[in-house]
């Protein structure tokens, strides 16, 4: 990027654009304020207004599998920034950088490899651990009796 | 292959026996414990004895040979070296280490081993000869006084070896204490030696000492000085000779090794190792002369009161070692050596055969309540008779003959003698015939007054080393015969190479012959004299003890001329009487002070620990904000 | 138009990272204190861009990357260790930590 | 930029990175602990075997500087995980966790520990740091039943992350000022003055603090007992030493390129030794628990680091690398006794911390004792040890530099310090009025053998140092750019 370039950008519609943004959002904060009407009835600070009664905290415990996806997504996704790093350099680096990012790809590989055996991967109910926890009890109920 | 590079061996081999016994120690059997112990030093005396004679037979160049193990680290030109150096002295001194020691520990193998302990007393005592061999062996004074100080707290430790009787625990301390005053001189003499001639190394010390320091210079009288504090202090001389027969309270075996043998010696050594400086300070050898003098005057009266089997020997070995000292003090280097190296053989033997009388008298160390052992323990008897003949000097069959009237010639006749310090051994010598033999009358002849009910004359391992050393107090004095007849002079021939000659006053030699007679009339009156008096007539000894003078001169040879309670009035009571008028000493305020504070400023930091995360985060922004600060301001 | 000076572009960061530091020291609750942290490490990261385009280098622009990769493996890790402590203690409140400390003194 | 002659002297990094992604793999084949315990021995072996190539090679790169300084340093690491790897074997071996992913991410913590002793540039010191701390964060919280050690991880990662933030922010700093990022560059810059701007100056602070927490110097050491004591003990063996001795490192390279130390930047590190040698051994003086305890020693070892790092020049670093070398035998042999004494429980393994539990340990285990307490001896600086040499050595580097308050302060300080070490010795020599028992450790073959090394090596470098020293003072030589 050259000098020039940022010197002919003129800034201030940008400014005058940001200020009515934000003279429009407190506007309406404050008129409503001014203007709207009060009330305190019992369902008032209730989540539902309607009347429904909420059951139970909003804050839930998720299972643990969504939490290690969304793990994934972000470390893996990390690294694609370095894929796209190599990617605009493509010509400079040669076969070189390509050795490089073959490795790269390489360790990402044998890290999935080891998530995928680890059962990390794993979504939902196991149906053949299930069956296997089942088959084992039979065994044992008909052992014991 | 050039024997002398084993030389590292001589030390190692106690040193390795110390290691085993204190690591596995607790896991070995009592025979292997034994064989591991003596076996140890039985190695490194064969070793020293193929070493002497390679050094007797093909002696390196000047009769010095240094071996330098290594060197310790180096750092800009600092360089302590760890070396050993053999030269007739310290040859001399590891030969009677050695082999004293051995038999030494081969009598303990039997004499300690129905106590508990067992391992513990063979690994001290190797710990004791390892650091007694590095004293004498050492080239630099670093490890010299590394050596010095293993040895006291080898002592330290074996005085107090029966360590659950209190009385035992209070003679080691003050075996300790006492002897530190004299560590604290030596220490500051080091540093002086030090500091003048930036180097460790003895022999370059010794070199340059008569170039740097004409005679009588302020810094070698301070230098001598100070080393004679340390010397005095191990060697029991006067004025810190109080802890040696309190010290008799560890077993005989450490009696007969550290506070007989080797390690009262020591200050004899250091003051031989160093005798260039002290001829370059006449004032301070006269010094030692007298004190060796006064020394063996009043230890030999002491002993002339004493009870206790084991307080006679001690009180003699100071007096023994009081002759030493007034050897050194004249000049006569080599004659104090070789009265170390008789004096050794026979005390050795003498306390070795007093723990078998007491061993038989189930622990009575009181003369007076044994008796008539002559006939129950023959091998004992005619042993302790020799090392007594030895120490009373009984003229030519005794080995102590040889070595005390050297030392009395040359009292009287060498440049630095006179007829004083002569008249002073002469009386000595006198004493010591008394008291050794009423030592022998009361204790083997009279009636017996307890029966005998072990009889340590089975034990082969305790009887062996009683044969030997007896042997060793006749024949050890045929290798130096007087000048008056023969003058076969080989041992102080060979020593000196390293000691000088003594110097003698014209025209002296012819008068020996005098002397030594004078010296056979007084030694055979004093055996009638105590016959006499023990064995004879023994009302004539008690009818004068019953005098109120003979009672008074009695207690106060008893509690050896009161030093014990000069020092304590001198130096306890009153600082007994200080504490007790201030308990709470403004100088207990510092001490005690500094630690109050040091622990209130852990508690103070400890609370800083609190486990809070961001109590920690905020003490980095904290220290952040300070190094800003730092930056900004200074 | 003026180019704006090194000082005042750097105080940007430098108020972010206040804030971040603020963040941490405030906030009881771990989770909280982890996006402060995040808020440092991209308030550092901006430091390197503002240093990359004043000396026109590309390397400032490569320590982000590399700073953002790093930031995000040790979210990742230290919501592990979040997760685990909330199964341990049900609460992810720091003060409670309170299982490592100096002893109180005896006497 | 590619330097096909450079590749050689990396290969103890490669190794490294390979053999933890072949270790990965490996777990993913097939879940077994000997195998995987052994693998990495070997690997250790091979990049320890590699590093004997470039034994005097040097060549510098934009990223890493190869010299003596860096092999000898790599070297000291390689041997030192080496012994915390043996020692995890048996301190992991009952437990009940999945215990092979703790051997790939001690590789990954020695690689990011090698890399960062060579680094030569802003980028490749921060990706080593990063690598061995986040490894760190986990090997620290590893067994992850225990409350302990996961609120010791917690509370690593909160301060670490925050720290190599204040880190990245003032190396970012110095960036900003300077353009350069590689410490060569910065060295030549250096010597035409870079100038008392005041955001520079905010810079060197911040990376000053930054350093000092990773060293674990007061005021930034509060984190350092905590960690150790909830840490496994392999683990707290790794923080005390190799995390202390890469970063250690990197701050020499740092301040000899930034030039003569000026007055201000000396007065704070001397102001940091004073207090982390005075502090350091304040906080252990009453402490009972021995990897507190350690810790604590920990700070004020590192406050003695520090007055060779402030004497500067040859004889400094020579004599801060034998200190360190003997300080990492002692840590290595404390913690690896800790971890060998400790007991499984249920949810992991049960430390024995509480001095009075070792009570007479000599009169059960006679060979662990007498090491221990020679180890506390070294640590004091008592003669005829590798403590006892190192000090001095450190000490005399104080006096050649005439920095005579740091020197007085050391010696101070050291007096302080044998008080709580003779404390431990006559704790493990005195007998206990009712016996502890101790567990008949598995696997004590190995375990027993490292324990023979470090004592044998404790004793020859404070007998016989002069074989180190030369090795030292033949290898370790910087370059700069």
């Amino acid at each position: 990027m050259s000098d020039s370039f940022v010197h002919d950008i003129h800034l201030w519609p940008l400014l005058l654009y940001s200020a009515l943004v934000l003279l429009t959002a407190v506007g309406m904060l404050l008129l409503s304020h001014f203007l709207g009407q009060r009330h305190e009835e019992p369902a008032t600070d209730e989540t539902y207004e309607s009347g429904i009664p909420v059951t139970g905290s909003a804050r839930l415990l998720f299972p643990i599998h969504f939490y290690i996806v969304a793990m994934f997504f972000v470390v893996f996704d990390l690294e694609a920034v370095f894929i796209v790093a190599w990617a605009i350099s493509l010509r400079q680096v040669g076969w070189a950088g390509y050795a490089g990012v073959l490795i790269f790809i390489f360790i990402l590989v044998a890290v999935l490899i080891y998530e995928w055996r680890q059962g990390a991967l794993d979504f939902g109910p196991n149906s053949k651990k299930i069956l296997k926890a089942y088959y084992r009890r039979i065994q044992q109920k008909r052992k014991s009796s | 292959m050039d024997v002398f590079h084993l030389l590292w061996l001589v030390p190692a081999f106690p040193l390795a026996g110390f290691l085993i016994l204190a690591l596995f120690g607790l896991r070995l059997h009592s025979r292997a414990i034994a064989w591991i112990g003596t076996g140890s030093i039985g190695l490194s005396a064969i070793l020293t004895l193929w070493i002497g004679v390679h050094f007797l037979t093909q002696p390196p160049a000047n009769y010095q040979y240094s071996l330098t193990l290594w060197t310790w680290f180096d750092i800009n030109g600092f360089a302590p070296g760890i070396a050993l150096y053999l030269d007739p002295l310290s040859l001399v001194y590891i030969f009677v280490i050695t082999f004293v020691s051995f038999f030494i520990h081969l009598y303990s193998t039997a004499f300690m081993r129905s106590n508990e302990g067992y391992v513990r007393f063979f690994a001290y005592m190797n710990l004791f000869v390892f650091s007694m061999l590095v004293l004498v062996l050492a080239n630099n004074l670093l490890l010299l006084y590394l050596g010095w100080e293993g040895v006291g707290l080898c002592s330290f430790l074996l005085i107090g070896f029966w360590y659950r009787d209190e009385v035992n625990g209070y003679a080691a301390r003050k075996a300790f204490i006492v002897t530190r005053i004299g560590d604290t001189a030596f220490i500051i003499g080091l540093f002086l030696l030090v500091k003048q001639f930036h180097t460790l190394n003895i022999q370059d010390i010794l070199q340059q000492a008569p170039v740097v320091w004409s005679a009588g210079a302020t810094a070698v009288v301070w230098v001598t000085i100070l080393l004679l504090g340390g010397a005095v202090g191990k060697s029991a001389q006067l004025p810190l000779q109080t802890w040696l027969p309190d010290a008799m309270a560890g077993p005989t075996p450490v009696s007969a090794l550290i506070h007989a043998a080797t390690m009262v010696t020591a200050g004899v050594y250091l003051i031989a190792r160093t005798h260039v400086l002290y001829s370059l300070a006449p004032a301070v050898q006269l010094l030692v002369a007298i004190i060796g003098l006064l020394t063996l005057l009043i230890a030999g009266f002491s002993a002339l009161a004493q009870h206790d089997l084991k307080r006679i020997l001690a009180y003699s070995t100071i007096s023994q070692i009081g002759y030493m000292f007034l050897a050194l003090g004249v000049g006569a280097w080599t004659a104090a050596i070789f009265h170390f190296m008789i004096h050794a053989f026979f005390k050795a033997l003498l306390f070795l055969a007093a723990g078998a009388v007491i061993m038989a008298m189930e622990e009575e160390h009181d003369i007076f309540k044994m008796g008539g052992l002559r006939k129950k323990m023959p091998v004992t008897f005619w042993t302790f008779l020799v090392g007594s003949g030895a120490l009373a000097a009984i003229p030519l069959i005794t080995a102590g003959f040889y070595s005390k009237d050297l030392i009395l010639f040359d009292a009287f006749a060498s440049t630095q003698g006179s007829f004083w310090l002569w008249l002073g051994g002469f009386v000595g010598a006198f004493i010591t015939v008394l008291y050794t033999f009423r030592m022998v009358f009361v204790t083997f002849y009279g009636e017996q007054k307890k029966p005998i009910t072990h009889n340590p004359e089975e034990e082969k391992a305790m009887m062996i080393p009683l044969v030997v050393l007896a042997v060793l107090s006749v024949i050890g004095g045929w290798i130096e015969l007087p000048h008056a007849w023969a003058h076969f002079t080989p041992f102080s021939d060979f020593l000196t190479h390293v000691l000088p000659p003594t110097n003698l006053k014209p025209d002296m030699e012819s008068q020996e012959f005098m002397l030594q007679l004078l010296t056979a009339v007084i030694v055979f009156a004093g055996i009638y004299l105590s016959w006499l008096a023990y064995v004879k007539k023994p009302a004539l000894s008690a009818s004068w003890k019953n005098t109120s003078l003979g009672r008074a001169c009695h207690d106060f040879f008893y509690k050896g001329w009161m030093f014990d309670q000069l020092y304590d009035k001198l130096f306890v009571k009153p600082v007994v009487w200080i504490s007790r008028i201030d308990p709470h000493d403004f100088i207990d305020y510092i001490y005690e002070g500094f630690g109050r504070l040091n622990v209130l400023i852990h508690a103070g930091f400890s609370r800083t620990q609190s486990g809070y995360v961001r109590w920690y985060l905020l003490c980095i922004a904290i220290g952040i904000l300070f190094i800003f600060s730092l930056i900004l301001f200074v | 138009m003026i180019s704006v000076p090194v000082s005042v572009q750097l105080l940007l960061p430098s108020v972010l990272f206040l804030i971040g530091l603020l963040g941490v020291l405030i906030r009881r609750n771990v989770i909280f204190m982890l996006m402060a942290m995040e808020i440092m490490l991209n308030a550092a990261g901006l430091v390197f861009i503002i240093g990359s385009s004043l000396w026109k280098q590309a390397d400032g622009q490569v320590m982000v990357i590399f700073i953002l990769a790093m930031a995000a493996a040790e979210v990742a890790v230290g919501l592990a260790l979040i997760l685990q402590v909330f199964q341990m203690h049900k609460t992810v409140d720091v003060d409670q930590l309170q299982e490592l400390k100096d002893e109180r003194e005896r006497g | 930029m590619w330097h096909q002659h450079l590749l050689p002297a990396l290969f103890p990094q490669i190794i490294l990175a390979a053999a933890s992604v072949l270790c990965l793999l490996l777990i993913a084949w097939k879940r077994n602990h000997a195998v995987v315990h052994l693998f990495t021995l070997l690997s250790l072996i091979l990049a320890l075997a590699s590093l004997g190539k470039i034994y005097d090679a040097t060549a510098v790169d934009g990223l890493f500087v190869i010299d003596g300084l860096g092999v000898f340093v790599e070297g000291v690491i390689l041997i030192a995980v080496f012994f915390i790897t043996i020692f995890s074997y048996p301190y992991f071996f009952q437990s009940q966790i999945e215990k092979e992913e703790y051997y790939v991410l001690l590789l990954l913590a020695t690689l990011g520990a090698t890399s960062m002793v060579i680094s030569n540039h802003f980028v490749s010191f921060f990706l080593s740091l990063e690598i061995l701390s986040v490894s760190l964060y986990t090997l620290i919280a590893y067994p992850k039943k225990m409350s302990a050690s996961v609120e010791a991880g917690v509370k690593y990662l909160i301060l670490a992350a925050v720290s190599s933030a204040v880190l990245v922010f003032g190396l970012g700093l110095i960036y900003v000022q300077t353009g350069q990022m590689s410490l060569a560059e910065l060295g030549k810059l250096a010597t035409g003055g870079i100038g008392a701007n005041i955001w520079m100056i905010v810079g060197l602070g911040l990376v000053i603090a930054g350093l000092g927490f990773k060293l674990a110097l007061v005021p930034f050491h509060l984190w350092t007992p905590d960690v150790y004591a909830g840490a496994p003990a392999p683990t707290s063996a790794f923080v005390a030493t190799i995390s202390k001795g890469s970063v250690f490192v990197f701050l020499w390279r740092l301040f000899s390129s930034v030039g003569t130390m000026s007055h201000a930047v000396q007065l704070i590190f001397v102001v940091i030794a004073i207090a982390s040698m005075l502090i350091g051994n304040w906080l252990a003086l009453l402490q009972q628990n021995l990897k507190r305890l350690l810790a604590y020693s920990s700070i004020a070892n590192l406050g003695y680091l520090i007055v060779a790092f402030v004497a500067s020049g040859e004889t400094g670093l020579h004599a801060a690398m034998f200190f360190l070398v003997a300080y990492f035998i002692c840590m290595l042999g404390a913690f690896g006794i800790i971890s060998f004494l400790s007991e499984p429980a249920e949810s992991g393994q049960q430390e024995r911390l509480s001095l009075s539990s070792y009570t007479g340990l000599f009169w059960q285990k006679p060979g662990l004792a007498v090491l221990l307490a020679l180890i506390m001896l070294s640590l004091a600086g008592i003669p005829l040890t590798a403590g006892f040499i190192g000090k001095f050595y450190v000490l005399l580097s104080g006096v050649y530099s005439t920095q005579w308050l740091l020197v007085i302060v050391l010696i101070l300080s050291s007096v302080i310090g044998l008080f709580y070490y003779l404390r431990v010795v006559i704790q493990l020599f005195s007998r206990p009025e009712t016996p502890v028992s101790y567990p008949a450790s598995p696997y004590a073959v190995s375990t027993g053998l490292a324990f023979l090394v470090l004592f044998i090596l404790l004793i020859w470098f404070g007998v016989a140092p002069g074989h180190l020293m030369d090795q030292i003072s033949q290898m370790v030589h910087m370059i700069k750019g």
